[in-house]
């Protein structure tokens, strides 16, 4: 029965789905290459999400990612996951529970499940743990992100490019530093490309209320922003965009289908490879804790998708460009001189961000409108 | 100046989910019935008018989904809290959970879901004045059936014979009862209608303001809503002026992050809360006035006399 | 003999889960007539009126209504066939003008404007002046009565019920309304009249029927008998006569002078320069309409209102003005207020648990409570004053009104006070129950305690005090000697005019 | 077996915030007074108790904090509503909606903020009893203050004169006042002990149970306390009992999920408002027994000397 795990509530959107269903996925074609492994070695896997895996944002991205390794390796491992677990002592429970149903690798997604999975950890040395967006790590437990702010910059040069008003319009969730680094990632390419461009930001205080985001947006709009991009987990933004006649991009998964007439890209986040490494390591013995990844374009964990067929042949081109750039090293995003919007500078010239700077980004570049909320912490 | 206009129309529509919804809970309360299960009742009909609407396209099937399930939710908290004398506060609680946690199981195949085009409303002549136009006639006509629906209450209320029995009712059950008039079928006539018009506002959220689906999409407004009934001490003009003040705070509070006014945001969203508490100490000041117009058995049960 | 009887009852029972409130009943009710309804607390009289009316069903028995059966299962099916009822507590709604409470009660087909025309018309043909624009709640008690009576008079009955309608009316205002219903009764309108106080019902009925325990226990024509025989017929026996022996009061207990507060409702009453005094081993009663300021008065008086100059009100020679109930209560001032449950007991507490609110001997330094030392003390007041209770523990609520009066005097009396004020002793409470009551409060006084009795009962506070006061508006009359009050005299006072002479005063009361 | 003892741990650690909110919202009801602020007091809490531990490191610091900051808001709660008079309802759902917004604004930069590492709690010789040890013997000392908590409010209630006063402001304020007790001032006390009680469940939810800050963390659990203290009849022990089921159905829900059976996880968090609309039917069945617990002036406003 385990091998069904968490498939049927998943995988239901039509209807009626029929009985056998739930089988497609946890019996997949076998892998290409490797021979199949003894059935009792399988290695359990177990992944912990924040939201329901049909919210078609985070949680839906990495359940996406869970299948994927599904397919890659076949019979050699079995999955479950839980979902809805709360970011409090929950977690923890939840967490133990799936060590002992003998679950010998565990992803937690989400920067809640921090401390429950380093308590867990420290008591189960012969479990792996991968935790999402943290920054504690232990023997046996590693962190890893996405490079969202490279999905940002490139909806930045679509934007830029596409803005009749040069204002551009962002729904922020919390101001806390992986979003404002987005929205000025977002800022910067989009003066890439247009140096008159200004971004306003409203911020809705929530990661998913899809009232609010409509709200906020509405009100972006009727301030004369005609490009939207949100950092957000709902598609109210686009869908918003869309009722609106304005523009808008989809963010974390592909959102086409929710604003075909708004829709400019998505940046998504594909966290397929990570997790395929995670699992290849884990199965090779070649895993090691103590690390903490951070995935880009480079990794093939960004990326820009679905891009309008109205976006300028030379922008897509550019898109391309940016991308190739971030894969081998040639072009970075976060490079002086860089000033905030207060007129400081913030990066020397040739000078480039490393990661704890880029950890730390509590101000507004130049062309953002208004100041981070609380943005003084220490 | 074009900007205060978008800025007033979207006030007006923020607006209307909570008028309607409170407009419903003021029938309720006029009765004598506090419904605190007001935020579950809103999702349930926001998730059923969604589903109507997917299915068949139709945002008036849509629309009287949504009441219907507003209205069977009442019905069975009426049924509860009228004949069978359960606690109203309890069991207005319990509903607001369950209602959360059934349309967030109920509505899992519908979270990826998408409605079907639908052209925007705009009155022919009017709507193309310049600034009057868009602040005023290019609403969705539920903003205008919120309107309307507050002149009918307040001919209702205090100009019918029908409405003159719901007041008695909600002021002396027992007296009412002594004079003949049916206490509990009223009462659930009240509620049900009540639970209808959140049921309204429910799936007005779902199927014109948002417009998708998600689990605990109404993030509140029920609560609010409640809330609005005592704050416009129980009158239906006030009701709709309060709704259109909380709509109103909070796109404002949007629009001057958007125009990069430093205002700290939760600070602004906090304001309509405080306003609502300084309005009910000022009234309370004056207990002839609340008196007049609040439901004097309000949350009381009756026990008719066998 | 020969005419159709209006209204037969056959047989009528009523059972309530602990009591037969009617068992049996029969009754007949001529056209023209006005037939008397009798009996001691909780015989059974207003649940046979609201079984004719319809809103309250019965188990057994058979309804002819002018010689046809009928099953009356609502009151609007009451009015349809003829009958009116003015509730014992009224039925009116406080928000709403007096055109639209008579609104509510009269059927659909008239526009609210013609029933105010009509309430206007109804009023000046029977003299009873009431503005039909008026929120109720601003009505004076005997307004809304009249609001009452016009509701039933405008569905032109062919019989009214009244259930004890004159509790709350000035003896001028009671004569006003016996001519109203007289000039009914000459118009062939039946009245069934139930009240506790007898000397009106041999005054106003022909006929009368007296229930005892839900039985009816005899039939007679009140007009040919007395008090006496009437209350034999009802419990049995004649009330016990009370003695009054003179003696001289001692020194002043309670002392009150310019006592003057402001309302601190919108609907209570400004006491204004309220004068007062009582002695050890003395009764002072103080007569009213209810409403005129009594409520405010005792507020002061018993430490629940503490606005009053210190001064202004002496308890033992202290000033008490500023003390609260339970300081006051360390002086030996004793408070029963008129509402029994809800203000002197505790409805949902057991008597017990009620009696340790004021009397504190059972609790042990540490507030943990001697249930043991506690009951016997309920007990002792149980027996002494002869309360039928299930035991200490039973719940305030499931008494009688007459038998928890007696356990919330008794409670008080027991503490042995030295100033006892006492509101409306005997409301609502039968005679044979009243009489002990009263009874109590002399022989309290006769042991030198110093008693103020306030009471809207004439005859209550003739046969208790020794002097009397009368409160109107906020203001107290001078003191008057029991053996120079009249009920005339009394009620003219009643409507504030102690400085006025005898006639206009009394033209005025009738008024109010 | 080892995986069913830390089930019951979890359970009794999950009961425990539920446990002391809503024992303290017993103890207001049995007063008289509705405080439908709980959730926005939880909230607001649980920030304070927070921010105390990151700025002392010190639990006990935070827990004080937590208690300080909703004895606060229940005083301002109180104050409105037992002095200005202002309607019971509407100022606790002012205070929850106040609350929610209140944190979010002064808790912003305290997101993602982390606690200083603390030691984990065991009673010395019965936490090292296999099964029965970790089942119950190694939860924090809140677990256990809870559990003593209880005992003390039934001897307080039912035994001591305190609470016997308490319980008569609660059931006919006319009558304690005119007895001579200072039924605001009562009434006030239990408020603000409720308050500070509830403020410790807050605190305890951000301090030691998950342990962070994030906007609305008391994600309901207010709104279910309030609900507890009905279905449990206002009885200090049904309640504890109550709380434990709540944690224990929630705990359940993630075990099947995780060992694979098939149940929506949102059908199984419906299933303890089923649970208390079914009770809440079934006790309203036996009226004498609901009235003989329920606080018989519970709502209603006290207007002295009027
Ligand atoms: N709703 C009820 N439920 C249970 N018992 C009732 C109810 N109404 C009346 N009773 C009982 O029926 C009996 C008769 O009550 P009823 O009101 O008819 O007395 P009454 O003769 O009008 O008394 P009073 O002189 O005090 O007005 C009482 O003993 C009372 O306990
Ligand atoms: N629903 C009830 N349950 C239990 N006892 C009741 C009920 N209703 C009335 N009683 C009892 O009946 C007694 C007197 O009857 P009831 O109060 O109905 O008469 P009433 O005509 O209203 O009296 P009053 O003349 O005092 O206003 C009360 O003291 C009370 O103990
Ligand atoms: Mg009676
Ligand atoms: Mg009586």
């Amino acid at each position: 029965a385990t091998a069904l795990v968490g498939c049927g509530k998943s995988e239901a959107p039509a209807p009626a789905p029929s009985a056998a269903a739930p089988a497609t996925t946890a019996s997949a074609p076998a892998p290409s290459a490797a021979a199949p492994a003894p059935a009792a070695e399988k290695l359990k896997i177990a992944f912990a999400y924040v939201g329901p895996v049909g919210d078609g944002g985070w949680t839906f991205a990495h359940d996406n990612g869970r299948k994927a390794i599904e397919k890659e390796f076949g019979d050699k491992i079995v999955t479950s996951f839980v979902e809805k677990v709360p970011e409090s002592a929950d977690a923890e429970r939840v967490i133990r529970d799936m060590v002992g149903q003998g679950n010998k690798l565990i992803f937690g997604t989400t920067f809640g499940y921090m401390e429950p999975m380093m308590k867990v950890a420290a008591d189960s040395k012969d479990v792996k743990f991968e935790h999402a967006t943290g920054y504690k790590t232990a023997d046996n437990l590693r962190t890893y992100d996405s490079r969202t702010y490279e999905g940002a910059y490139m909806a930045g040069v679509i934007a830029g490019k596409m803005t009749k008003t040069n204002t551009l319009g962002v729904v922020g969730s919390i101001p806390i530093p992986e979003v404002v680094r987005n929205i000025n990632s977002f800022t910067l390419g989009a003066q890439s490309v247009n140096p008159q461009v200004k971004t306003r930001v409203v911020w809705v205080g929530e990661w998913f209320n899809p009232p609010k985001e409509t709200e906020a947006a509405t009100s972006l709009i009727n301030g004369g922003a005609d490009v939207l991009m949100q950092n957000t987990d709902s598609s109210a933004v686009l869908q918003t965009a869309e009722k609106m006649g304005k523009r808008a991009f989809g963010w974390d998964s592909d959102m086409t289908s929710y604003g075909p007439k708004a829709h400019l890209g998505s940046a998504i986040i594909n966290w397929a490879p990570y997790y395929t490494k995670a699992v290849r390591d884990a199965l090779e013995g070649k895993w090691q804790g103590k690390q903490q990844a951070w995935w880009g374009v480079k990794e093939g964990a960004i990326d820009m998708v679905s891009i309008a067929a109205d976006v300028p042949a030379e922008t897509k081109k550019r898109i391309d460009e940016i991308k190739a750039g971030l894969k081998d090293g040639s072009f970075v995003i976060w490079k002086g001189p860089l000033k905030d919007n207060a007129g400081k500078e913030v990066l020397a010239k040739d000078a480039t961000a490393d990661d704890k700077f880029l950890g730390g980004i509590n101000f507004y570049v130049q062309g953002v409108e208004g100041k981070v909320p609380g943005g003084e912490k220490k | 100046m074009e900007s205060y206009a978008l800025l007033f129309a979207a006030t007006l529509n923020a607006g209307t989910v909570l008028a309607l919804a409170a407009l419903g809970l003021l029938v309720n309360e006029k009765a004598g019935v506090v419904n605190l299960g007001a935020e579950g009742m809103m999702l349930c009909a926001a998730l059923a008018g969604f589903v109507a609407v997917v299915h068949t396209g139709s945002d008036v099937l849509g629309f009287v989904a949504g009441a219907a399930a507003g209205a069977v939710l009442a019905a069975a908290f009426g049924w509860l809290v009228i004949w069978l004398n359960t606690n109203q506060y309890a069991t207005g609680l319990a509903l607001s959970l369950f209602g959360a946690g059934f349309s967030a199981f109920a509505g899992i195949r519908y979270v990826q879901e998408k409605l079907p085009e639908r052209p925007r409303f705009s009155i022919p002549v009017l709507g193309d004045i310049p600034l009057v136009g868009p602040a005023l006639f290019r609403q969705h006509p539920m903003v205008y059936v919120a309107i309307a629906l507050v002149l009918f209450l307040v001919w209702f209320l205090y100009r019918s014979r029908a409405g003159l029995v719901l007041r008695s009712v909600g002021e002396s059950p027992d007296s009412a009862h002594s004079l003949g008039y049916p206490v509990r079928r009223i009462r659930l006539a009240a509620v049900v209608a009540g639970g209808a018009l959140c049921g309204l506002a429910g799936s007005y959220l779902a199927v014109i303001y948002t417009p998708l689906w998600v689990e605990g999409m109404v993030a509140g407004r029920g609560w609010i809503a409640l809330a609005l009934t005592t704050f416009a001490t129980w009158r239906p003009a006030r009701v709709l002026l309060g709704a259109y003040l909380f709509g109103g705070v909070t796109m404002l509070q949007f629009h001057l992050q958007g125009s990069g006014v430093e205002v700290p945001s939760q600070f602004l969203t906090m304001l309509p809360y405080l306003a609502t508490i300084a309005v009910l100490a000022l009234i309370s000041r004056n207990p002839a006035w609340i008196r007049i117009n609040m439901p004097a058995s309000l949350g009381k049960p009756f026990h008719p006399g066998t | 003999m020969s005419a159709t009887p209006r209204l037969q009852l056959q047989g009528i029972t009523k059972r309530y889960p602990s009591v037969v409130a009617n068992d049996g009943v029969s009754l007949e009710v001529l056209p023209g007539q006005t037939h008397a309804v009798l009996g001691e607390n909780g015989a059974g009289k207003s649940t046979l009126m609201k079984i004719i009316y319809g809103s309250v069903k019965p188990d057994a028995g058979q309804v002819l209504w002018n010689g046809q059966p009928v099953q009356v299962r609502n009151p609007q099916e009451a009015r349809a066939l003829g009958i009116s009822m003015v509730f014992q507590h009224f039925s009116l709604f406080d928000t709403l003008t007096v055109a639209e409470n008579v609104w509510l009660g009269l059927e659909k087909s008239l526009r609210l404007a013609e029933v105010a025309r009509r309430i206007e018309a109804k009023a000046s043909e029977y003299g009873l002046h009431v503005d039909p624009s008026r929120p109720v709640h601003t009505l004076s008690v005997g307004e809304m009565q009249r609001v009452e009576i016009i509701r039933a008079l405008l569905t032109d009955p062919q019989l009214l019920i009244l259930d004890e309608p004159t509790s709350v009316l000035t003896p001028q205002a009671v004569e006003k309304l016996f001519v109203v219903l007289r000039r009914l009764a000459e118009q062939g309108c039946s009245i069934l009249y139930i009240s506790h106080k007898l000397h009106e019902i041999r005054e106003l009925c022909d006929a009368c029927t007296v229930l005892r325990g839900g039985r009816v226990t005899g039939e007679c024509d009140p007009r040919r008998e007395s008090n006496a025989s009437l209350s034999r017929m009802m419990i049995g026996a004649e009330p016990p006569h009370l003695e009054h022996r003179d003696h001289t009061p001692g020194e002043v207990v309670l002392q009150v002078d310019g006592l003057t507060l402001e309302r601190d409702s919108p609907f209570g009453v400004d006491l204004e320069g309220i004068a007062l005094q009582v002695r050890a081993g003395e009764v002072v009663g103080i007569a009213g309409v209810s409403g005129n300021g009594q409520r405010e008065l005792l507020y002061a008086l018993s430490g629940e209102d503490t606005r009053a100059d210190p001064k202004a009100v002496r308890v033992a020679g202290q000033p008490a003005g500023r003390m609260g109930p339970s300081q006051r209560r360390r002086l030996g001032l004793h408070f029963v207020p008129e509402e029994r449950l809800g203000r002197g007991a505790v409805p949902s507490l057991g008597l017990a648990h009620n009696l340790m609110l004021t009397r504190t001997e059972s609790v042990g330094r540490s507030g943990w409570i001697d249930v043991k030392a506690l009951r016997s003390q309920a007990q002792e007041v149980i027996r002494r004053f002869n309360v039928k209770a299930g035991g200490p523990d039973a719940a305030a609520r499931s008494l009688s009104g007459g038998n928890l009066q007696k356990f919330i005097v008794g409670r008080e009396i027991d503490a042995r006070p030295k100033l006892l004020v006492i509101s409306q002793p005997t409301w609502g409470v039968d005679v044979g129950a009243a009489a002990q009551i009263r009874g109590e409060i002399l022989g309290l006084r006769d042991a030198g305690c110093a008693v103020l009795v306030v009471s809207e009962e004439l005859e209550e506070l003739f046969e208790v005090s020794d002097r009397l006061h009368v409160i109107a508006k906020g203001r107290l009359s001078p003191s008057l000697r029991r053996s120079e009050a009249t009920v005339e005299k009394i009620g003219a006072w009643m409507s504030g005019l102690w400085d006025a002479p005898t006639e206009v005063a009394a033209q005025v009361a009738a008024n109010a």
